[in-house]
């Protein structure tokens, strides 16, 4: 071990632990800054029922056995045939991103909550705290780790283990996500009062939808397609009898 | 009188259990809430809205409006709020007036289902059933994977006596929650109800089936029972399958035997001897 | 089963009685090094103390922690009835025998027949 | 014109089946006295069995209830003479909506068979209105009855019975079969009210 490098106890004091209150408190402030930006989105009508249908043949298709067959043929008719729901003809969804002005706005809020507190805090970190060891890592590190570890000082002898304060910084932003989980509770954003303000409940993930369902309708389709009944009922004589 | 927080609590009870204690919640509201308003803490607005429904369920009106009122002040512009309110005037049986106010709401946001979802109970509350399975049949269409509304619907047309079309909602069900013993039990009473061996084979099978997944449901040892007497009793069962079925009979009545001497009540299980044959 | 006092106590006793084996383990350590002796193995108290230590832990968590719930996908569904799973909020009607209706409907229908 | 009476215990437990469900659609069995044919002129409902409250339109537990009920009867010298239902929705009142699978087989058992409409609103029981409809189903028609015969006692008890939630006591079969260790004679319902007449 050639660890006989004594760190200065005021690093700590005063590079150390500042770090991490700022770029906790950075984060903090982030969360609430995207709750006072954020939209409500709006859902496009065609978009929900798509999804809603998407979510009906799933589940057709995963527990068709708890079904009598011909209910299943039945619904696997309505699904697939010629102009059945997956197969409808429906205009090409172009959604241009530069002609729609909320796109637009989305976009620049995203960047303005993520990507520039990011560089202007990492700058600003980078300039002030430029050149401190921070601390170690208690385990021996392969020579590749030093650029990731040892961002902004260029000491080829000193040992990977070692973390320098912008690297300390990087470090902070990746594992703080947990600790705001535990602090801002579960799904961040989201806390009852919100909940309130908007509608009861919106059944289904409408939220993850492509633009264009062709494609997950296509795969739905044929999923469907190649799919045999299959009871999953229980064998109705020997049941009751063990 | 009972402390705020054991009321807390019991509300609480009522809206994980998803019971329709209407008159107790208000009571509940009578003793201790509603002087409380404000200790409430986190749970405020949903106990808000609980008592709101509890009230309007029971034609409690004052209590409603102060409740609405409450929540207005917080959130004045939450089409949530805006159906509770909506749901005020239906209790009123102002229902033009609740017409109205949902419809503003759709019109705002097309893709607000809780505002459709009134718009079809109040069809129903005006004995209009017909009409109420119309509209829910074109919900469907856009929320197909709502399982309320299949529910509802599923009620609607046994209601009317629909059976086959109410065996269609119970099987989308199924679909979407294959292991729910009481949907299983629901759709072998359905088969049951319409009749023909048929079904009444297929109603045995969904017997057996709830009675697998949960073997206190006591409705479906009884359908077991039921189905297999009246297999027994058609003309077209063969032999062997004769003596199978016999076996399960008896073996269903000594298990319903069991179950009754295991909480003795006497006068009932004298009654039981009708099942003989 | 509510987790008691004597549980948590148990549970307490049960990582204290870790953290001063782990604790001795580390001076074992400093004293091996200390001495220029080689690591070679635990002195056997420290390790029948952590065994013991990790088995009380165990158990305190197990009371502590709760009921278990059933492995079965519908055992949650057992005790549900129709009570409550046909109740549906966003159904409800309001022109039932509790509601303002009655009062109208009961003094058009009924009067007559008394 | 017969001339219906209803006992207090029937009258009384039929009141506050619906008040309990006050929601629902509930239904029930009228039990007589046995011979109602010899005397034409009068029939009397000794008890009811309140049934369902969930779903009341679905067959196969009603059958398994009337097996049973029908051996309970007999046992006491009672008939099922009569079939009540109480609408969910208090507009419906009409008999033929609520026809019932469950009023068609009484009629097969016993030459007519009577339905009731109970309409039993919270401010009616209230305010001591009787709240029944009845009409005799012969051949696939109702005729109404008008001849009621309603004791004041009942009247009073339902009354008492609403103020004091005593319909958390009545048992209906849906109960009973949701938890098998209620009984749905209800004898502990039939004593508080015999003890209160």
């Amino acid at each position: 071990m050639s660890a006989d490098l004594i760190v200065d106890p005021q690093i700590r004091f005063w590079v150390f632990l500042p770090i991490v209150v700022i770029t906790f408190l950075v984060g903090i402030l982030r969360h609430y800054a995207s709750i006072l930006l954020s939209s409500q989105k709006k859902v496009e009508m065609q978009q929900l029922a798509d999804s809603q249908l998407l979510l009906r043949a799933r589940a057709l298709r995963e527990n068709s056995g708890y079904i009598p067959k011909n209910s299943f043929l039945m619904r696997k008719q309505a699904f697939n045939k010629e102009d059945g729901y997956l197969m409808q003809k429906r205009p090409p969804v172009t959604q241009n991103m530069m002609t729609d002005p909320s796109m637009m706005t989305d976009m620049l809020k995203g960047n303005l909550t993520n990507v520039l507190p990011m560089i202007i805090i990492g700058g600003w970190i980078n300039w002030v705290f430029s050149g401190f060891i921070t601390t170690k890592v208690p385990f021996p590190l392969t020579l590749r780790f030093k650029p990731m570890l040892q961002r902004g000082i260029e000491l080829s002898h000193l040992d990977a283990s070692w973390v320098s304060s912008a690297s300390w910084y990087f470090l902070n932003v990746f594992g703080l996500r947990s600790i705001y989980t535990l602090v801002l509770g579960e799904n961040n954003a989201a806390d009852q009062s919100r909940q309130m303000q908007e509608q009861m409940q919106m059944t289904g993930a409408a939220s993850g939808m492509p633009a264009d369902p062709k494609v997950p309708f296509k795969a739905e389709w044929e999923a469907l397609e190649i799919m045999e009944h299959q009871s999953k009922l229980f064998d109705a004589e020997d049941v009751l009898q063990e | 009188m009972s402390s705020l927080k054991e009321n807390m609590e019991k509300l609480k009870l009522y809206r994980e259990h998803n019971i329709r204690y209407s008159r107790e919640i208000t009571q509940v509201w009578n003793e201790t809430i509603s002087s409380n308003i404000d200790n409430l803490g986190k749970e405020k607005h949903i106990i808000l809205e609980q008592v709101c429904i509890a009230a309007i369920d029971c034609y409690q009106l004052k209590i409603a409006e102060k409740c609405i009122h409450e929540l207005y002040k917080e959130f004045p512009n939450s089409s949530r709020i805006r159906i509770l309110e909506s749901m005020y005037h239906e209790a009123d049986e102002n229902f033009n007036r609740a017409l109205q106010i949902l419809n503003d709401i759709v019109k705002k946001d097309i893709t607000n289902s809780a505002a459709r979802k009134r718009k079809i109970a109040i069809c129903k509350a005006l004995g209009r059933n017909t009409e109420a399975i119309k509209e829910l049949v074109e919900y469907l269409k856009i929320f197909m994977a709502d399982v309320e509304a299949w529910q509802e619907l599923s009620e609607l047309y046994i209601s009317e006596h629909e059976y086959s079309k109410a065996a269609f909602c119970v099987e989308e069900l199924i679909l979407h929650n294959p292991h729910n013993h009481l949907l299983h039990q629901r759709y072998a009473d359905i088969r049951y109800s319409q009749g023909g061996m048929e079904n009444i084979e297929l109603a045995r099978t969904y017997y057996n089936q709830s009675y697998k997944l949960n073997p206190k449901n006591i409705r479906a040892l009884y359908g077991s029972y039921l189905t297999t007497t009246a297999l027994l009793n058609s003309q077209k069962v063969s032999g062997k399958k004769k003596d199978a079925a016999v076996k399960v009979v008896d073996w269903c009545l000594k298990e319903i035997k069991k179950r009754y001497s295991e909480v003795k009540v006497s006068e009932i299980e004298e009654s039981l001897s009708a099942l003989e044959i | 089963m509510p987790a008691t006092f004597i549980h948590r106590s148990i549970l307490t006793v049960g990582f204290l009685s870790l953290f001063h084996a782990a604790y001795s383990a580390a001076q074992h350590r400093s004293y091996l090094r200390l001495n220029d002796l080689d690591f070679t193995h635990l002195p056997l108290d420290i390790f029948i103390q952590t065994l013991i230590s990790l088995f009380i832990i165990m158990y305190g968590v197990l009371q502590v922690a709760g009921d278990f719930k059933e492995i079965k996908a519908s055992a949650d569904l057992e005790d549900r009835t129709w009570e409550t799973y046909r109740n549906i909020p966003s159904f409800y009607t309001f022109s039932h025998r509790g509601g303002k209706c009655s009062q109208l409907a009961s003094k058009s229908g009924l009067e007559e027949i008394e | 014109m017969t001339n219906i009476k209803f006992s207090e215990r029937a009258y009384c437990k039929m009141v506050l089946h619906a008040a309990k469900y006050p929601h629902c659609s509930v239904n029930g069995v009228l039990l007589a006295k046995t011979p109602p044919l010899n005397n034409n002129k009068e029939v009397e409902f000794v008890d009811v069995i309140p049934l369902f409250h969930v779903c009341i339109n679905l067959t196969p537990m009603a059958e398994i209830a009337l097996m049973q009920i029908d051996a309970y009867a007999s046992k006491r010298g009672l008939i099922i003479a009569g079939y009540y239902v109480a609408p969910e929705n208090i507009r419906d009142d009409s008999f033929d909506r609520w026809y019932n699978r469950i009023a068609d087989k009484i009629a097969v058992n016993c030459s007519s068979a009577y339905v009731v409409i109970v309409n039993s609103t919270e401010t009616g029981i209230q305010n001591g209105r009787r709240m029944l409809r009845v009409a005799q189903y012969t051949d696939g028609s109702y005729r109404q009855c008008e001849d009621l015969c309603i004791s004041d006692d009942a009247i009073n008890i339902c009354i008492n019975g609403t103020n004091e939630a005593l319909y958390n006591k009545l048992v209906d079969f849906d109960n009973h079969l949701d938890d098998i260790g209620l009984d749905w004679t209800n004898s502990s319902l039939n004593e508080d009210i015999q003890a209160s007449l």
